[in-house]
Parts: structure tokens; C-alpha cells; sequence
């Protein structure tokens, strides 16, 4: 199978995936009790202020037509206006994965910056001062929430360093320093965990191919131990890793949620938190569909670079 | 009580001494009688109390001078949603559009009622207020703001069917306009007509330019109005942006013109603690709500003021009084969900429709305890219903301690319990629905009540749920309260009333409790436009309450805001954050 | 996580059980130091939970100390008082109890629930397996956060919701993990034989196949856990967890988190009690990995 | 005769195991001259390629090497620097592994597996530092107008790998099994080594081109002349290609000479037995024959012949520790037994069990033992069966490696 024609059957299977998931939250919200014309007007609002906004709103006609007027939409771009704001579901989607992908992505960095790199020299320095001191640092890693760590990151680093702001996001068009500086604590409260994760995933798949035959081949051709490691090493390592990272993007996104709140970062997993509790249909629907699709996203460029480092692999799986 | 006279409540000013015993200064004003230190709250006296400490001149104002600058202000909320003066309901908001409109009239720093728009009134009978308005107000469009201008406003807000607010122009008869005069004319005499005019807690009178009827949600989201600063622009769920309106009509006593800050850049922020941590990190130079546990660790603090005032905000819990199945019809307008009553208490025991219950529960309750662990003293016991801001009455019955009112008596709750047969180990099991903001204050009566053997567990919800289930009447306790109350009639109309669909009375009853007698005292109150009489009616008003125990009061809270020691001259009043005379010490 | 087990599967099998497991897990123990810690700070939190009423020096709920007071060992309240003025140690050792007890509960859901559908879309194969793990697909895809926000939405919040919320994000991990055990034992010997002889499905499932898909699970199910208890204290941390005064670590650590400047013991303690479970529990895992040599990463 | 290409003395590795010291090679002499074909004979686990990698210096900290000399080509290679070593690997002696699958890197492509070796030993002037190396492999790609990249195409050629330019550009996987153990040995020859240590280099192949692979190696050895030490524990392969061969059994070299003298006149009993387990035409035994009995612990080892317990001759002095006993041998090759039948004095009957020994027999071996005598080539012999199956992966090497990551999840 050919790149395009296996990206091809990616994507169309992704679009399935994410209609079911969208379609699910269509009716599971309009299910759960709330009101959001109860919401708008203020809780106390008067029945027939209820009544006639309900209406404008479009929540009295039946689901089914509310669900296909919305499919409609949607196959033109249009994911509606948020039903508390009246903005546009797009423009706020778009104006929140800003923070949120700037966090998750700086995150992902640190994790893969700190967590291969010590991952290897614990795999190399087995049993010695190193492998303990990395062990031990990725195992309070994966022992403490993420936002738990952005508590105590405030707490420590933002209230002593001026430089850094405890709070809110710049974006990156303001400036890349002000930017890096926003969603630093952020970054490494998400980055820390999934590094830890990472970081023994790395150890333990490094050991494995130490232990290979053609690393012993590699030394008998009078290499240096750093081109064996690395040059033979790293990439048959990173093979497992690559796939188990992609499978905990989830984690890291459900970390982001958590963090974007204790540091007041109006992300996407604040929209969605704010949006479910405020019944915003609309808005919920556009945050989840967004959410899923990220996920498949990363589902194909995870499948995409594991068959790009393994090369024993062809698109769609299978030897 | 000394007597109102009509006169006292002409312009141009209604005094200090007068707007106390109509609105409560004294909560109003923030000197908050039990609060940590009779002497208000910060640290460091300064600009604390801008308002009380008057000061300086009448409109009490900060002696910078034209400073020009920036700050920025957190606000504790995840969005705005509208900021339509006709449509907004919440304190949050109304913060906001108190520093983007005028009102025809408002409460200025020393807490007295002035004119805003109006620069003189009088009332030639007790159904006519005629107004004379400034000259030269213009809204931020360059529009004129004149006698016609307001009258359409009120139409406006007459004419809505979506306004929570509608209901409190409906005695207006006719509304006359002949350039800077403004005649209304109503149907009966109407008590809390005045306050209702107030920009601010009192929301009616707020001036709404006609570019409203083109676009209204366009003009919910960005609007026109013709006060120090206007909105130029807002990300959703972020931020807006107050810029100076540069021709603003209003100027301080020596002429200046104001306001003194170039513009205000305020940052929604949902959490406390990330309001606190943003205040503490200096990225934001005011927080307009600060909870009670950071309140207090800022006082702790050098360079942070800590300013507090009643926003005519109320708490407490509403037990079920009756089967909602009894009365199907009245239920199912109040609820608004089109549903059929909830059928599952036919045949089963409501403990709380049993009065002695409900008082058992009232003075089980120790309100200073709640006041202390719960507020961090930031709040002042509810023994009755009636807050701080409603100065006259709170006063009249007896300031912090009402007579008759709910007072802590656990023995005698136990022997109320013990008559109305309610012996079990546990007496009795309850759930309270409520919200995230009430989860600290029912900690603490949750503990109070299984003290006399009542197990209640909380049910926090999200609002969206916790509004509809409000409605279903399928808990015997709710978690309920009000806030910007600054009349009587703003408490206890449309949540105690007997439910009427012409007049919206009793619209919001969360106890289905129906009392018609007590719905004729409230009518009668509300026509009394004589202060003593209204007052005494309302001693009948809260004898009957307090009999009959149709809601739980616990505590009245107040509001503490921080500031920055360089910023002065924010009014707080009322729980406003006026940035009219705002500015920054450089 | 994918993992496979590289389990001799025809030795020493009794029904249900592997006798073979334990002792090589004792043996690892006895071996392995890290082991050994794993065991002891996961045995010492289990009698904590177990036996909160009995050690708890005061009733968690109650409001009987002055508020906000700082760890002293010889006073009272030896680790303070939280902003009510309840006993933090009485509050920590029942939050022990609810959050170990989230922590397996939710596993277990995912558990059964990812289990039952590997083990059928494993043995089953054809299109009753594409249709489940094409479910297990479109699983993953949700975010978890959202199934969580609405059953409290729906059901309020309280442990069970937590515990399916937690859980149902485990559910495809077991399923995969299952139908990939299923799929390479159920060409083996003695499930062939035993289909020879004729036992029905369900017997061939639970006494054939399913003894031998156990040690990889239970690797798994000691890794979730811990994620478990960090989950649950995320959900409560939103708001979306335990109902309030509950006392759970993540939510004592929620509540602590505004005073964390002026009384940072109310949430330093829960969150390091936390973590050291969490780290037991990890430990143990891995000491069960070794015991059982099941690998997490699926080489070719 | 001119000094060996590689001789080795006294060789002893151990490996520090949690049940106690593992001695893999014990106390091995051997040497190899320039264009022989030296065999290494035993059964898997009995220290063959532990002695191939001691030599090569590719054990890692686990593994302690002691020999009194290993000297290639007249250098000591036990006191060369790790660098100097390394332009020793993959250039002067180059190695070919058991399994081309798993000795191949399964993420380079073959021809960059041969040109790095061309680009280190070879004298193409192109770098080989690091980063060079890094940005080469994660970047650039190997250029196909490079010298290396060219003449690992002319060795895949060699090697009789058609369409090498393509080939050249695959992955492993791509090629069948006597395909990739070609590219191993092109890859072995990419250095210009004088000596190619082949470590089981058919054992994972098909039997059919399992002939192919050996011709091949012999072939061009002969050819560029180089020598082999080939590792295997296939008699008949020893038959076919060795000149002289070393028989090892539980760590130590039993019998050594050439391999005419071996196969046609066995000494050792483990060699005999061996033999007889090979089946052979003209042999009319229904049944082959099998050694009773198991290896013994190679873990705190006793002193002693190590296959005694198994031994049909076994007598008296086998407790005792072992010394070599050169034969007479009709060819130029020396004929080493390490068993103390072959003292002198020890009287042995037809059938060759030992009849009488005399107090002279061990007086004379505590002699040579107290000289330290004990230390020379010897080649012992054991086993039950010799495997037609191919060898044992796991060698006391690879195990001892395995046991110690157990615990690393």
C-alpha cells in the first residue's frame, strides 16, 4: 500500500471514528439534565423568558432534526455559534487550542528531551549512581499529578522568579520569549509525568536492544561505543517507545485540562469543562470533535513514524 | 425610626443619612459590623475605604489628577456573558457595566443616592418623578443622551419578555420626554421605584442606547453605552478591553475630566486561586472577588488592600415545604421545564413540610460559627432574611440582631424534632442540592446538623443541573440565595410569593411554600411608599417568616476585593468596582 | 501499554490459579529490594484503609479544632488541622481507604469490562472482533474527561461515578491486552484439544483460555491502579469526584490548594501520601513484571 | 615456521553471577597461522564463542578476561587502549555471526551496514566522527557516489549478491536468509582483515545453502588470504573445512590438532564419543551412539576433567587438574590431548580403560602441575549428543546477560 493510499484510508476511517464519538456527545449531552436558556438568563429567569428563548435558541425542535441541522452545518465548515456568547464555535476552538497545543507540545518536548537521553545513559550505566538518580527522579515523575506538580511549581519557582508569570497564556505572536516564558511551569507540570513514562519506557527498551545481536556486531566493526548507541541503538529503541507515546498523548491531554486551570489558562480543556457545565451545546460538540480529531491525528503520524523508524514496517501494519 | 419624607427622596442627592436607611449603608459602605476589626479590613487604613473615609469633596475622589495609565483587573469568573443591562442578572457583570453606562441615578462613594444621568429629580406626587438630565452626555457612538433617549430605554425594557427585569417597570404608566426632561408617571405608588433606577444593583434604570433593537446579540456582547469607559474589545472566556470614553461628560470637583486611567484590561479568571496567585505575582493590579481564605492571607500581605461591602447578597437553604404534586399547576409554571411534578413524594413523609421541622433546622444552625469557619469572617450572620444593603429594614429590625429571627438553640431544636416525632438514630436524612460556591458553608452545617442527630449529605452540582433540579423538587433542602438585593421586594417577591403569573410573584419559589396572607403583606409593602409604614409592615412580614420558617437563612456575605497598594479611588460600594475615579500613585 | 507475556504456558497450570505464579513472585521479592519496598509501603496503606475506624484518632468530619493549625507530633492533631478545623491524620488514613478503594474499583471496572470483550473478540474472532475492537478504537478516541464531567452531570458526584469514569478509560487497554493473549494461546495444544473433546465455548474460555491471559493482566491491573489514584485525584480536583467532605487524598489536596501558602500541609501531605502509594504500587507492579517476566514493550 | 597470525595463551574468562563465579573459558591456549582455517568444535553453552569475544575484547564489564598472551600479528591485544582495539575490530580481524537476522541491524540499510565499515577501516578519506556519522544516518542518508557506498557495492558483488546497487539500498528483511548471511560476510570482508572469526555462521541457515555460505567463506578467504577461526558444533562442517580444530567441552579445549589426525585418530573420550555420535556412511551401527549423562555447572567449577562424571575411562587421577599431552602426529600440526590416560606411565589396556596407575604417573603429573604446566592447549571433549538441529542461541554468555535484566521493567 502506498503512502497516499494508506493516509487515504487513514483519514476516512478517522472521519468515522470522530462522527461517532460527535454523534454520541450529540445526544448524550442533550440528555443530561440542564438547561442552557435557564443558564443564559440567570437561574432565576421567568418561565415565559425561558419559553421564548428556548425557542430562539432552536431547543424545542425535535433531536433529531436539531442533530441534522447541525450535520448540515458542519459538511460546510460551519460548527454553529456557541449558544452563551453567540461567537462563532470555530473562532473560540481556534483561539483555545493556541494555549493548549503550545502547552502540550512544549511538554512533549521537555518529556522527550529529558526522558531519551537519560533514559539511555540509565540503560548504559546500569545499577550505577546514574540509573539510580534517573530511576528515581522518573518514578516521583510518574507518582505525582501533573497538576499537583504545577501547584507546587507555582509555589516555588513562580512567586520567587519575577521572569516567570504564574498565570494566564501570552501567545506566540506577542513574542516568542514572553510566549516560552507563559507556558513554561505549565510545560514541565505535564512534561515531568509523561517524561517519567517515557523516561522508563526508554530504559527498558534500550536495555533490550543492548542486548542484541547486531549491537554486538556493530562493536566487532570497531565502533565507538556512542556511534553503537547511537547510531545502531537509538532508533531500533525508540520503535516501542514511539507507539506507547502516542497512546499516552492521552494522559498528557487529560494533564493539560487539569494544569490549565491551576496556572488560568483558557485552553481546550477549560472550554470543554466550562462549556459542559454551562450546556453549551454547540461549543461542547466543536471542543469534542476537535479533541477526537487530534487524537486520531496523532494516532496517524504515531503509525506514520513508527513505520517511517521501522522500516520492517509497511503502512497499515503488519511485516 | 425617623420618617422619610417624600422630599428626602428628591434630588439632587438623597443624603447619606437618608440612602442609609434606605439602603444600608452600613453594609453598603463595608464597615461590616463583625468583620476582623470594626475599623473596615485592610492592612493599612490609605484608600481601604475610599468610600467611608470619604476621601475628599462629595464625589469622593482620589487626589491624583489626571494619571494616566492602564491596569489591569481580574474577575472571578470563566465569562461574561451578557453585558445588555436589561439582561443581566449576576453581580459579576453588573461590576462591569456599572463603569460602561449611567443609570439615572447611582450611588456615589459616601454611599449616598445621587443623580448619574439626572442631574436633579423630584417627585411632585407619589406616582410622578420627574428628572432633569445632565447636558451634553453623548453614548461612545457620539449619540446625543437625552430625555428621549432614557424614555426608549425604559420602553425597551418594558416591552422585553426575556428581561429578568421587566417586571420592575411594569406599574410604569407613561414615560413623557422634552429634551433634558423626563417625566414617569406611575400606575400606583411603587416603594422601591428609586432603587431601581440606581445604575448598578439596581439594573431597570440603566440607560441602553436604541442600537440595542438592531442587533441584540451582538449588542449583549459588545454595547453601546455612555459611561467613563467603553468596551472595544473581548475575547470569549478571556478578556475585554475597557478603553477611556474621551468624552465623557462627567468631571471631578476641580474641573478635570475623568476618568483618570487610560483604560482597564480585565482578565476573566474562574479560580480563586489563581486570582490569588495572579494578584500575588503582580500580573493583575485588582481582583474583584476575593474568597474568603485568600482575603485574608492578602491583609496578611504589605502591598495589597483589602476592601469589603455587602452586594446585598444573601445565602441559606430552601426545604421543601409541600408536595409539589399538590399544587401541579402552579409548580409547573414556577419550574418552567414543561414537566409534570415530580409524583414521588405522593404518599411518603416530607419532614420539612412540618414547620417545627424547618425551625428545628433554623436554630440548629450556628451562623457565626458558619461566619467564621466557613468566610473567614468575611459575611455577617443571617438571622432573617433581609441583608445589610436594605439599610432601613435591616436596621428597623434590629441591625445584626432581628427580632424575631433564627437563633442558634440546638436543645430546643432537638425538642422540636422530638415533638414532631422525628427520634430515629438518625433523626433524619437529607439531601442538599447545591452549588460549588455553597460547598464550604453547608460543610460546616452539615456538621452542625448531625450535631442534633440530622445526617444531610450535599449534592453539589454544576449549575446548569443544579438549576434544573432546583425545579424538580426531588430534594428535600436547596442550597439558595440572592445577591445585589438592595430592596426588600428584590428578596422576598418572587421567592416567597404566592406564585402569580400576571405579576411573576412567587415565579422563583424554591419552597413551595403558599401562603396567600403573606403575599397580601408583601403587596401592601410595596405599595407603602412611606418608610416608617413600609417598615412596620414588614415587621409583620418577618414574624410571619420566621413562624413559618419557609427559608433557612445563614449568612449575609460580604465581598472582599484587592487592590494594590498604588491603586485608589475604586468605588466598592455595594459590591460595584466603579473605576470612575480610579487611578494609579506613580 | 501493550504487553505480552512470555510465559511457558504448559507448565505447572492448575484451573484458575498458577501456583507457579506465586512462588515466583515470592521469589522476587525475596530477591529484589525495590521489591521488597513495593510490598511493604502497599501492605502498610492497605491496613491503614483497612482499619481507618479503629486507628483514626477523631471522627474526620468533625469541626472540633481551631482551623488551619501546622503539623506539631506532640499536639492533638499531629499533622494539623485542614481550614475547618477537622484532624488531618483522621481524615488522611479514611482517605486512604476511599482512594485506594477508587484507585482498585475503577481498575477493576476496566478490568472485567475489557477482559470480557477481549476474551470474546479474541476467541470469537471474524466480525464479532472487528466490531468490538473498532468499538475499543472509537473508545480511545473519547476523551475520558468528558464521560467523567457527565455522570456527575447526570448522576452527581460521588465514588461510583469516579470509579466508572476512571475505569471506562481502561477498558480498551484490557481488551487489547486479552484479545492479544487469547489470539496467541488459542492456536495452542491444549485449547485445540480441548475443542477436540468437545467442551463448550464458555468452559474452553474460562478454564483454558482465560488462567492464561492472567499474568499480563494483573502487570497491567498493578500499573492502573496507580493511575487510577492519580486520576481520581485529578476528578476531584475538578470538581468532578467524590461528594464534598468526603475525605479522599485527591480531594483533600484540592481543598488544600488554596491555602497552600499560608497551611501547606493540607495539600503537601495528601499529594505525598500520594505519591509514595503511588510509588508502592509501581514498585509492586514492577516486581510482578519480573516475578511473572511480562514485558511492556512488544518487541517483534 | 614463522610466528602465528593470533596466539593465544592461558586464556580464562569468567562472569560474576548472583549464584557465584561462572568460568566460561578456563585456562585456553591456542593459536592460528596466517591463512588457516582454525575450527573450534564443542556443543552450545561450552564456551566457544565466549572465547571468540574474549579474544575480540567484546564483553562487557560482566566479564572478566585473563590470559597470559594474546598476540595478534605480533601485538598484544590485552594492553592495547580501547581505540587502538577498536581499529583492530571490523579491520585486522573481522567476525561473522551465527544468525545474519539478528546480527544485522534491522534499521540500516545493507549497504550502509557495509560502508561504515569501509569508511572506519578502509582508507576512503571521509569522516567518520560522531556527528558525521549521526548526520549521515538520521539526515542525509549515505550518498550512493561515496567511495564506501561504491565499494560495498563491489563486496556485495564479491559475495555473489545480484543486482547489488539495488540491494544495496535494503533493508535486512528484504533478503532471504543466505542472502543477508552474504552481506555479513561482505560486511566481514569490508575491513581487509587478515583474520575473519566466524561464530556459527550456517547454523541458522536452511541446510540447502548452508554448503553455499561455507564455500563462500573459504573461498574468498582463500582468495585474499586471510584466516579463519571458524565456531561450530557441527563435526561435519569441521570435516569439510578446517584445517585444524580445537574440540571444547564445559569451557576448555579437550583435544587439538589436525583435523585428520582428530577424526581419524581420536584420543580424548569426549572426542570419541562425539565422533561416534556422528553417522557416516560406511559406519553399519544401526544405533549412534549417545554420551550418557549432563554438562556439569560451569558455576564455581571443580578442579578436574570436567567431563569425568560422563567418562566411560574414567579413573584416579581425572580429580586431578588438567595438563596437555602432545601427541606424536604424522603432520605438521601439533596434536594436544588434555586427559591424563595419555601420561606415560598410566597403563592403558585395548579397550583403552585405564589398567594400572603407577605411583611414578602421578607423581610425575603433581610435577607438572606444580610447574603451573597445567596451562597448555588441551582439548577436551563431552557431550550426549551433538545437535543436528543447529546450536543452542544461548551460549553461558548470553545467559548470564539475560538473567542480569530481568528485573529491568
Amino acid at each position: 500500500m502506498g503512502l497516499r493510499q494508506y493516509l487515504l484510508k487513514r483519514l476516512v476511517h478517522s472521519v468515522f471514528v470522530m462522527l461517532f464519538v460527535v454523534t454520541v456527545v450529540f445526544f448524550a449531552v442533550r440528555s443530561i439534565p440542564g438547561d442552557p436558556a435557564r443558564l443564559m438568563l440567570g437561574g432565576d429567569a421567568d418561565p415565559e423568558a425561558l419559553e421564548a428563548l428556548r425557542a430562539e435558541l432552536g431547543l424545542n425542535e425535535p433531536l433529531y432534526v436539531q442533530y441534522f441541522q447541525w450535520l448540515r452545518r458542519l459538511l460546510t465548515g460551519d460548527f454553529g455559534e456557541s449558544i452563551r456568547t453567540g461567537e462563532p464555535v470555530l473562532g473560540s476552538l481556534v483561539q483555545v487550542a493556541g494555549p493548549t497545543l503550545s502547552i502540550a507540545m512544549l511538554g512533549m518536548v521537555i518529556a522527550l528531551v529529558i526522558a531519551i537521553p537519560t533514559g539511555i545513559v540509565s540503560s548504559v550505566k546500569r545499577y550505577e549512581i546514574e540509573d539510580y538518580l534517573s530511576t528515581t527522579i522518573a518514578f516521583f515523575g510518574i507518582s505525582m499529578p501533573a497538576f499537583w506538580i504545577g501547584i507546587v511549581l507555582i509555589l516555588v519557582v513562580g512567586v520567587n522568579v519575577d521572569a516567570i508569570p504564574t498565570f494566564g497564556y501570552t501567545p506566540i505572536n506577542e513574542g516568542v520569549g514572553p510566549w516560552l516564558r507563559s507556558i513554561l511551569l505549565p510545560a514541565i507540570a505535564v512534561g515531568f509525568p509523561y517524561g517519567g513514562i517515557l523516561m522508563r519506557m526508554m530504559r527498558s527498551s534500550m536495555l533490550e536492544v543492548l542486548n542484541e545481536d547486531y549491537m554486538r556486531t556493530a562493536r566487532a566493526k570497531g565502533l565507538t561505543s556512542n556511534l553503537v548507541l547511537f547510531k545502531h541503538g537509538l532508533q531500533n529503541a525508540l520503535i516501542p517507545v514511539v507507539t506507547l507515546a502516542g497512546i499516552f498523548l492521552a494522559v498528557v491531554l487529560g494533564g493539560v485540562v487539569a494544569v490549565e486551570i491551576v496556572f488560568g489558562i483558557r485552553g481546550i480543556g477549560r472550554l470543554l469543562i466550562g462549556s459542559i457545565n454551562r450546556r453549551d451545546f454547540p461549543l461542547i460538540q466543536g471542543t469534542v470533535l476537535i479533541v477526537s480529531f487530534v487524537f486520531v491525528l496523532a494516532n496517524i503520524v504515531v503509525d506514520l513514524l513508527y513505520t517511517m523508524i521501522n522500516p520492517r514496517i509497511k503502512y497499515g501494519g503488519g511485516e | 425610626m425617623d420618617d422619610i419624607q417624600r422630599s428626602d427622596l428628591e434630588g439632587p442627592k438623597i443624603d447619606r443619612r437618608t440612602t442609609v436607611k434606605l439602603l444600608g449603608a452600613a453594609g453598603i459602605g463595608g464597615t461590616a459590623g463583625c468583620l476582623g476589626g470594626g475599623d473596615g479590613s485592610g492592612g493599612d487604613g490609605g484608600d481601604g475605604e475610599s468610600g467611608d473615609d470619604g476621601e475628599s469633596g462629595d464625589d469622593g475622589e482620589s487626589g491624583g489628577g489626571a494619571s494616566g495609565s492602564r491596569i489591569s483587573a481580574g474577575w472571578l469568573t470563566d465569562e461574561i456573558e451578557f453585558l445588555d443591562p436589561h439582561m443581566v442578572d449576576l453581580g459579576i457583570q453588573i461590576e462591569i457595566h456599572s463603569n460602561l453606562f449611567n443609570g439615572l441615578l447611582k450611588l456615589n462613594e459616601d454611599i449616598e443616592i445621587v443623580g448619574d444621568a439626572a442631574a436633579d429629580w423630584s417627585l411632585p406626587d407619589d406616582t410622578t418623578y420627574e428628572f432633569e438630565l445632565h447636558e451634553g452626555m453623548t453614548f461612545h457612538n457620539g449619540d446625543t443622551l437625552d430625555a428621549e433617549a432614557v424614555k426608549w430605554s425604559l420602553e425597551r425594557l418594558a416591552g422585553m419578555d426575556t428581561s429578568p427585569h421587566a417586571g420592575k417597570v411594569s406599574n410604569v404608566d407613561s414615560i413623557e420626554a422634552d429634551g433634558l426632561d423626563l417625566t414617569i408617571n406611575l400606575t400606583e405608588p411603587y416603594a422601591p421605584f428609586v432603587s431601581f433606577m440606581l445604575r448598578g444593583p439596581g439594573r431597570a434604570g440603566t440607560i441602553v442606547h436604541e442600537s440595542a433593537a438592531d442587533d441584540p446579540d451582538e449588542y449583549a456582547r459588545m454595547p453601546i453605552g455612555s459611561g467613563p469607559f467603553e468596551l472595544t474589545e473581548r475575547t470569549a472566556g478571556e478578556s475585554l478591553t475597557l478603553d477611556a470614553y474621551d468624552d465623557y461628560w462627567e468631571t471631578d470637583a476641580d474641573g478635570n475630566s475623568l476618568p483618570y486611567l487610560d483604560g482597564i484590561d480585565i482578565e476573566l479568571i474562574p479560580e480563586p486561586s489563581t486570582m490569588w496567585s495572579a494578584l500575588q505575582g503582580g500580573e493583575i493590579d485588582y481582583a474583584n472577588l476575593l474568597t474568603g481564605e485568600f482575603a485574608q492571607q492578602a491583609e496578611g500581605t504589605g502591598s495589597l488592600t483589602v476592601q469589603t461591602a455587602s452586594a446585598g447578597e444573601w445565602s441559606g437553604i430552601a426545604p421543601l415545604c409541600s408536595n409539589p404534586d399538590d399544587n401541579p399547576e402552579m409548580v409547573r409554571w414556577i419550574s418552567g421545564l414543561g414537566e409534570e411534578p415530580t409524583e414521588m413524594w405522593n404518599g411518603e413523609d416530607i419532614p420539612t413540610a412540618d414547620p417545627r421541622v424547618r425551625e428545628a433546622l433554623a436554630i440548629a444552625i450556628d451562623r457565626e460559627e458558619i461566619v467564621e469557619r466557613a468566610a473567614f469572617g468575611y459575611g455577617q450572620p443571617a438571622h432573617t432574611l433581609y441583608n445589610p444593603a436594605i439599610g432601613w429594614l435591616y436596621n428597623e429590625l434590629g441591625e445584626g440582631e432581628p427580632d424575631p429571627g433564627f437563633y442558634y438553640d440546638p436543645e430546643r431544636a432537638e425538642e422540636l424534632l422530638d415533638e414532631a416525632g422525628y427520634t430515629g438514630e438518625p433523626r433524619l436524612e437529607a439531601t442538599v442540592l447545591a452549588l460549588t460556591e455553597d460547598e464550604r458553608e453547608l460543610t460546616v452545617v452539615q456538621e452542625q446538623l448531625s450535631e442534633i442527630g440530622v445526617e444531610i449529605e450535599i449534592d453539589i452540582q454544576q449549575q446548569s443541573s443544579y438549576w434544573d433540579n432546583t425545579y424538580r423538587y426531588e430534594q428535600l433542602l436547596c442550597a439558595y440565595g440572592g445577591a445585589s438585593d438592595v430592596d426588600p421586594w428584590m428578596s422576598d417577591f418572587k421567592q416567597f410569593g404566592y406564585p402569580n403569573e400576571e405579576t411573576t410573584e412567587g415565579a422563583w419559589q424554591r419552597s413551595l411554600w403558599f401562603d396567600e396572607e403573606y403575599s397580601d403583606l408583601l403587596a401592601e409593602a410595596n405599595t407603602t411608599p412611606n418608610l416608617e409604614d413600609r417598615a412596620e409592615v414588614y415587621q409583620d412580614i418577618n414574624e410571619m417568616f420566621v413562624e413559618n420558617v419557609p427559608f433557612i437563612p445563614t449568612m449575609f456575605p460580604l465581598n472582599p476585593k484587592a487592590l494594590v497598594s498604588e491603586l485608589g479611588g475604586v468605588g466598592t460600594q455595594a459590591g460595584l468596582s466603579n473605576f470612575h475615579r480610579a487611578s494609579l500613585d506613580e | 501499554m501493550t504487553v505480552s507475556s512470555r510465559f511457558d504456558t504448559d507448565g505447572g497450570r492448575v484451573f484458575g490459579l498458577r501456583t507457579d505464579l506465586i512462588e515466583q513472585f515470592i521469589g522476587t521479592v525475596n530477591r529484589d529490594l525495590k521489591a521488597k519496598l513495593g510490598v511493604v509501603i502497599v501492605t502498610l496503606f492497605v491496613i491503614a484503609a483497612i482499619f481507618a475506624p479503629e486507628l483514626a484518632p477523631y471522627d474526620p468530619m468533625a469541626q472540633d479544632f481551631a482551623p488551619l493549625q501546622a503539623p506539631a507530633l506532640s499536639s492533638e492533631t499531629p499533622l494539623g488541622t485542614d481550614s475547618f478545623g477537622r484532624d488531618l491524620l483522621s481524615r488522611l488514613m479514611y482517605g486512604a481507604r476511599i482512594s485506594l478503594g477508587v484507585g482498585l474499583g475503577a481498575v477493576l471496572f476496566g478490568a472485567i469490562s475489557g477482559v470480557l470483550l477481549g476474551l470474546i473478540a479474541g476467541f470469537y474472532g471474524g466480525w464479532i472482533d472487528d466490531l468490538l475492537m473498532r468499538g475499543v478504537d472509537v473508545m480511545w478516541a473519547f476523551p475520558w474527561l468528558l464521560i467523567a464531567i457527565m455522570l456527575v452531570a447526570v448522576f452527581g458526584q460521588g465514588v461510583w461515578n469516579v470509579i466508572v469514569a476512571v475505569g471506562f478509560a481502561y477498558i480498551d487497554d484490557f481488551a487489547r491486552i486479552t484479545r492479544g493473549e487469547v489470539l496467541s494461546i488459542r492456536e495452542e495444544e491444549y485449547v485445540l484439544a480441548a475443542e477436540s473433546v468437545g467442551l463448550g465455548d464458555l468452559e474452553i474460555v474460562f478454564e483454558e483460555v482465560f488462567p492464561n491471559t492472567v499474568a499480563p493482566i494483573i502487570v497491567q491491573f498493578t500499573v492502573l491502579v496507580a493511575r487510577a489514584m492519580l486520576a481520581e485525584a485529578t476528578l476531584s480536583f475538578l470538581g468532578l469526584g467524590v461528594k464534598p467532605s468526603t475525605p479522599t487524598w485527591g480531594a483533600l489536596l484540592g481543598q488544600g490548594r488554596d491555602f497552600i501558602t499560608t497551611a501547606w500541609w493540607i495539600s503537601i501531605l495528601p499529594g505525598v501520601l500520594i505519591m509514595i502509594t503511588v510509588l508502592g504500587i509501581n514498585l509492586f507492579g514492577d516486581a510482578l513484571r519480573d516475578a511473572f517476566d511480562v514485558r511492556e514493550v512488544d518487541s517483534e | 615456521m614463522s610466528e602465528p597470525l593470533l596466539d593465544v595463551r592461558g586464556l580464562t574468562t569468567s562472569f560474576e553471577t548472583g549464584q557465584g563465579r561462572l568460568t566460561a573459558v578456563d585456562d585456553v591456549s591456542f593459536s592460528i597461522e596466517e591463512g588457516e582455517v582454525f575450527g573450534v568444535v564443542g556443543e552450545s553453552g561450552s564456551g566457544k564463542s565466549v572465547t571468540a569475544l574474549s579474544v575480540m575484547r567484546l564483553l562487557d564489564d560482566a566479564g572478566t578476561v585473563e590470559a597470559d598472551e594474546v598476540r595478534f600479528d605480533g601485538t598484544d591485544l590485552l594492553s592495547l587502549s580501547e581505540s587502538e582495539m577498536r581499529s583492530v575490530r571490523g579491520g585486522e580481524i573481522s567476525m561473522i555471526f551465527q544468525d545474519p537476522m539478528t546480527s544485522l541491524n534491522p534499521v540500516m540499510t545493507i549497504g550502509e551496514q557495509i560502508a561504515e565499515v569501509v569508511r572506519h577501516h578502509g582508507d576512503v578519506g571521509e569522516r567518520t566522527g560522531f556527528w558525521s556519522e549521526m548526520r549521515r544516518k538520521y539526515v542525509t542518508g549515505t550518498s550512493t557516489e561515496s567511495r564506501s557506498w561504491r565499494r560495498a557495492i563491489e563486496l556485495l558483488e564479491t559475495v555473489g549478491i545480484p543486482e547489488p546497487e539495488q540491494r544495496a539500498t535494503e533493508y535486512p528483511h528484504q533478503l532471504s536468509g543466505g542472502m543477508r548471511q552474504r552481506v555479513v560476510i561482505a560486511q566481514a570482508l569490508a575491513g581487509d582483515p587478515s583474520l575473519i572469526v566466524a561464530d556459527e555462521p550456517t547454523t541458522a541457515l536452511d541446510v540447502s545453502i548452508e554448503a553455499q555460505i561455507l564455500n563462500e567463506i573459504l573461498e574468498l578467504s582463500d582468495e585474499f588470504g586471510i584466516s579463519v577461526m571458524l565456531i561450530t558444533h557441527d563435526l561435519g562442517v569441521v570435516r569439510e573445512t578446517c584445517d585444524r580444530v580445537a574440540v571444547m567441552y564445559a569451557s576448555e579445549f579437550m583435544e587439538t590438532g589436525h583435523v585428520d589426525d582428530l577424526f581419524e585418530d581420536p584420543h580424548h573420550p569426549y572426542t570419541e564419543g562425539l565422533l561416534a555420535s556422528i553417522p557416516r556412511i560406511d559406519d553399519d551401527r544401526e544405533w549412534l551412539s549417545v554420551i550418557e549423562g549432563t554438562v556439569p555447572d560451569l558455576i564455581d567449577k571443580p578442579p578436574g576433567c570436567p567431563f569425568q562424571d560422563r567418562c566411560e575411562y574414567a579413573f584416579d587421577l581425572c580429580d586431578r587438574p588438567l595438563v596437555e599431552y602432545e601427541l606424536d602426529s604424522n603432520r605438521r600440526a601439533r596434536h594436544a590431548v588434555r586427559c591424563h590416560r595419555e601420561n606415560d606411565r598410566v597403563r592403558v589396556d585395548e579397550s583403552g580403560h585405564v589398567t594400572d596407575v603407577p605411583d611414578e604417573a602421578v607423581a610425575a603429573l603433581e610435577r607438572r602441575i606444580e610447574a603451573g604446566d597445567g596451562s597448555s592447549n588441551d582439548a577436551t571433549v563431552a557431550e550426549s549428543t551433538v545437535r543436528a538441529d543447529g546450536g543452542s542461541p544461548t551460549g553461558g554468555f548470553d545467559e548470564t546477560e539475560r538473567r542480569g535484566d530481568r528485573d529491568e521493567y
